[in-house]
């Protein structure tokens, strides 16, 4: 009963699209032509240096050397697939976990390494790319992806939004509002889900009785799907399909890339208080996004082992330069804190300033 | 030399569509968004009009939500427009309340200046028109306390056009409240085209050397009431509209508070935690040696505003405020 | 297009459902046995005694003798129907032009215009009733029905809630963040939506691009169900099966009542500015609730000229006794805005109190 | 006669989860409802063992909705319950704002008592422990400006476990925030079973005739440290942790103000409306004519807490309180 409501199986509708299949063959050979070496090459490149850096994360964190650190490893395809979906130009509103699109997208290694060492500079995108900062507050980013692609929508341009949230952020208010403006004002935005089973402690039957997120899209009249978001090609194909359409003024997307974290939510989370991390490493052998595209390669003679060696080394050295640079990064200056709440500082702020210099002996 | 400027008697509302449609005319990217702000010109009728003069694009009915509202007005200051965006009332703004304090309000901050979100809240506020339940909130302090955002608040037409304007062209995220009761309650020369009113400067409305009194918005009135009738009691009010409630000006307040060494406040918040607490605040931090008497202040009660019935007891009127003037007198 | 997504006509399984047609006869013959004297009577009084004590409403308010008052005529299928489907100890949660409803359930009369007089006593149900004060802060209440519920589920006892509120509420995160609790803690409560078609200026078109409001119970995968709102008896059939389902374990509904408000949103509302107030006249002819069922009594032989004039006169003055016992109301006292903040006065509002009391010279 | 009384050595958070157990012991009717209460036991671990203890039924984990949190605990304390309500960090209370605006904290008002809404919201809150951007959030004053609800900061196991009794026994709201960075700083002797300290009592931590110090929670900490250090120069603070903010302990604090004549007042809020404002002004209603320098407030800045490389200079410390004690001193 549960699952059928006035008669319609909803879930049924929104069956897990996949391209690529565990074993790494393709499950639909329609895309055959479009999985160039060049592209799959290119996504296994930038899922791998997801994977390198979120590792290097969650070691920097365990040394000391920056704070709290969210990781995603598991999640490189949803992350690298859809990022690799967007165009120049578009505007790109990630969670915290979601560096591995950030960097795909553009982001600078370094600011993100900044950000978890509690640096402002981590939300500052390199020139030109349109990349928020990371979202704490759970949802609310949906409504600035909304705005900024409705801005332009109104200045007649063809970019698009993307914006990342989890299973989790589901439940809040704003989700369903960003939903239902992008909606109503038809927005050139992609709702991009990582469901990867967790809010935390919380696992997704907790958190909703539909057995979906993509079928959220029907109260809102949009397209919703729902796509295995460990295949990289399923994630790739149907974002741009998304983007496209988008673009083309045919409105938002909502779709729900099914996933699961590996690790722990925070490098602060104990998951083993919630959840079997064996479940983890089992569900990996069969799910892992970088195996299977491996596997894929392996079969279709893409792969090439010196190249999968040079390829972690020259991908190791660029993140290991980068941990050199924010860590070579100048101290943040106190001033840093009381310049930049307003254009020109209130005398309110000036005067704590001054006060906070003087009291320095400054 | 002198300028002839065109001026016209416009009430308060009338001066804040004037604003609205002075900015859109000159700046393309000014857009108005809301709910009910297009064909039915706003509940008030501040946006009336303006949908047949600027087309459905730029005066937006939105859906009901007012996080959606303020999250996707982020979105569009963001990237290239200047959004003002109406609150139907102050008492509505709450379920936005998360995208002002933590988005709006900081983005310039957690950017160190990359991304910046320029855009106008505006929201009638206030009691003492009879409104139902919630509509009669006056919750500025909630906003002065946020650190990033400016809170402006018109007494009168003039300013309201000219802080309005200027509110639109702050690089900054700008709370803009305007006083329900003095909405239609008078008639002003305001002038045509554009003009500013500088955000962050208070005006003396009646200068006077025995004691200050400081408000803002729809307490302009009782406190002039009040100071005309100190004055058949030879006492002199200064009597400040304050405009800007962050940044307060501190340099006029202060002149003030020295030159008279008593002062009454008056708002009608709650009194624990409202604007009151701070101009004492700010009163002791710069003129703790000039100060003859406690400061009073006249403010509405800690109670949530009754329903209308009561509001007048409610509301800080002529007699609470002509007791105080004459409390911080006699001390 | 916009209807059809992933090959599936949402809308479509939202049928408007009836029971009385606009010609007073029965659209679904099934429900005829049901259909007792007794009840037909019983609904047409209190639609009746809704409209009576509305158009007084608005009149009071036109005489200066109360408030802005909110007007629901041609919403009284809805709000009654609803009404008369709830049990004792029930729980309802109305918005300000509910009142056909509360009143239906046992509100009374006079503290109904009460609060239209500004008086804090309107927001007082009589002894026994669960009857919250108006919601004014939109959607806020669906909230409050689940909590309800789930304190009776808890307590184990088979009472349930129902919420009323708009179409321009389901647009509020709070709609969202209702439904989704109540589907997830399976909660008795029924979701009571009069789409009338307007967000006092903003019609539903721009409210939201889905066909239907019911439709939206998809994302939560609880039942949906829309219906004529006109239709009283759909209304109530209706109403009480999801009641009933919720009684017994069932989990919450969704109910779309599409209606029409003839009037105003408020009295102090011009909708000749936003649409044509003639549109509503002429929807009359043929949508009046009260009209189809005057049509179907005489049809059914239930209608008698006497009974009806007797009845309006009956409830003309239960009415004006109501209006007398408003306006002789002792006056308030302004104690009762220092002395129900807390169970106890903090000294805040004793100072305050005794402040204001001596400046009276009380 | 004594009345042995078996305590064990407690943090604070674990004095919360002490309290917690106790009333849900004690009372049915006690639930615990929140993002990650459940078999995660807490992100800080305040609700760790009780889902074993008490049950899914009783200790739930609710979907990711602050407004749906409270919303619904509203319904259950109207129905019967005494919902005791996470936020996980202070900073995501705003999602929630206007359910406790507008619901929470007036519904006894509109219904003249006929409803009442007796509920607890529990919120880590401060900066100081390296969190992200948003979690270190102290906004009490927010809702010290609220008409109908409490506010209540712990800064010590005891009173932790001992107010938090008395705010799920208090038949209004109570926002009880607890200091993160108290939360396993030190470990203290706390009772076993059931106590309470009164909600509007203040304590005096150290005597003192030369200054009044007046913080709360987490500043308590640096307070004490700095009147330590005052000791050496012969200057005799008296320390006072306010522990509820709303109603404040007017009496105490008009007392120690009045022998002292000289007042810091220490918090990590903005300046600007934070509670130090409110302070300030009730030392002006109650104190006026003792004090012998104006009162200096050591604050955050008018900025949002900045991320963890600068917290510590947004943050008041030792150092800056010491400061301020030395400049009312040689006023
Ligand atoms: C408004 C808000 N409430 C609570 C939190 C605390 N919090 C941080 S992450 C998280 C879980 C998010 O789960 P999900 O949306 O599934 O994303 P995931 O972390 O799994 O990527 C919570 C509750 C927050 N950041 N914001
Ligand atoms: C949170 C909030 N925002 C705005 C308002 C102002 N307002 C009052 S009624 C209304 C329209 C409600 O429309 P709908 O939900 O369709 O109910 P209806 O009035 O048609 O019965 C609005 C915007 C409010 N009361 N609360
Ligand atoms: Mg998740
Ligand atoms: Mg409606």
């Amino acid at each position: 009963m549960e699952s059928i409501k006035g008669g319609v199986n909803v879930e049924s509708q929104f069956p897990k699209k996949q391209i690529l299949n565990e074993d790494g063959k393709l499950a639909d050979d329609s895309y055959k032509i479009r999985l160039t070496e060049e592209l799959v090459k290119s996504l296994y490149t930038k899922m791998l240096r997801a994977r390198l850096f979120d590792r290097k994360g969650v070691n920097l964190q365990r040394q000391g050397r920056i704070g709290t650190y969210v990781p995603f490893e598991g999640q490189e395809a949803a992350q690298i697939g859809s990022a690799m979906a967007m165009g120049e130009g578009d505007w790109m509103f990630p969670t915290y976990r979601d560096h591995g699109a950030t960097l795909t997208f553009g982001h600078s290694v370094k600011n993100v390494l900044l950000y978890w060492k509690g640096r402002q500079e981590g939300c500052i995108p390199p020139a030109g790319k349109n990349i928020f900062p990371p979202a704490v507050p759970i949802a609310s980013q949906l409504l600035h992806a909304a705005g900024t692609a409705w801005a332009e929508k109104m200045k007649g341009t063809d970019r698009a939004s993307i914006v990342y949230f989890g299973d989790g952020a589901t439940s809040e208010g704003d989700f369903h509002e960003g939903l239902n403006f992008a909606s109503v004002f038809n927005l050139p935005v992609v709702f991009f889900n990582q469901n990867n089973g967790f809010a935390i402690s919380v696992p997704i039957e907790k958190q909703m009785k539909a057995k979906t997120i993509a079928q959220k899209a029907l109260g809102y009249d949009i397209e919703g799907i729902r796509l295995d978001g460990n295949d990289v090609f399923s994630v790739y194909f149907h974002t741009k399909a998304a983007i496209d359409k988008a673009r083309a003024g045919g409105g938002p997307t909502l779709i729900e890339a099914v996933t699961w974290r590996y690790g722990a939510h925070t490098t602060a989370d104990d998951p083993s208080k919630y959840r079997d991390q064996n479940e983890s490493l089992i569900r990996r052998e069969t799910t892992d996004p970088l195996i299977r595209l491996e596997k894929y390669m392996k079969l279709e003679n893409m792969w090439d082992t010196q190249w999968s060696a040079d390829l972690e080394k020259e991908l190791t050295a660029e993140i290991e330069a980068a941990v050199k640079e924010m860590e070579n990064e100048r101290p943040p200056h106190v001033n840093d804190m009381f310049d930049h709440v307003f254009a020109e500082n209130p005398w309110t702020i000036n005067d704590q300033k001054e006060a906070y210099a003087l009291m320095r002996g400054e | 030399m002198t300028t002839a400027v065109e001026t016209k008697k416009l009430t308060l509302v009338q001066a804040v569509t004037d604003g609205l449609r002075t900015m859109m005319k000159e700046h393309e990217n000014v857009i108005v968004l809301g709910e009910d702000v297009g064909r039915n010109g706003g509940v008030f009728r501040a946006t009336d009009g303006l949908m047949d003069e600027f087309g459905e694009k730029r005066i937006i009915d939105t859906p009901l939500a007012e996080s959606g509202i303020i999250g996707t007005s982020i979105g569009l200051a963001m990237n290239g427009f200047r959004p003002v965006a109406e609150m139907q009332f102050l008492g509505f703004i709450y379920p936005a309340f998360n995208q002002i304090m933590t988005h709006a309000s900081r983005i310039r901050a957690r950017t160190l200046g990359a991304f910046t979100v320029p855009m106008v809240i505006r929201a009638p506020f206030g009691a003492g028109v009879r409104a139902p339940e919630i509509h009669s909130d006056s919750v500025e302090a909630l906003f002065t306390h946020m650190p990033g955002i400016k809170v402006v608040v018109p007494s009168n037409a003039y300013d309201a056009k000219g802080l309005l304007i200027a509110s639109i062209e702050d690089p900054d995220p700008v709370l803009f409240l305007e006083p329900m009761r003095c909405y239609r309650s008078s008639k002003m020369e305001v002038p045509e085209g554009k003009y500013t009113v500088e955000i962050g400067k208070g005006s003396v409305l009646k200068e006077g050397e025995h004691v200050t009194v400081l408000t803002y918005g729809a307490m302009v009135d009782p406190v002039l009431k009040a100071a005309e009738q100190a004055e058949k009691h030879g006492i002199h009010v200064e009597a400040i509209d304050l405009r800007t409630l962050y940044p307060l000006d501190k340099d006029l307040i202060a002149q003030s508070v020295q030159k008279t060494g008593r002062v009454v406040i008056v708002h009608e918040a709650p009194s624990t935690g409202g604007l009151g607490d701070t101009l004492v605040s700010l009163i002791n931090d710069t003129s703790f040696l000039y100060m003859k008497a406690p400061v009073e202040r006249v403010t509405g009660f800690d109670t949530p505003v009754p329903m209308f019935a009561l509001e007048d007891h409610y509301l800080p009127d002529k007699a609470r405020v002509t007791s105080a003037i004459h409390k911080v007198i006699n001390f």
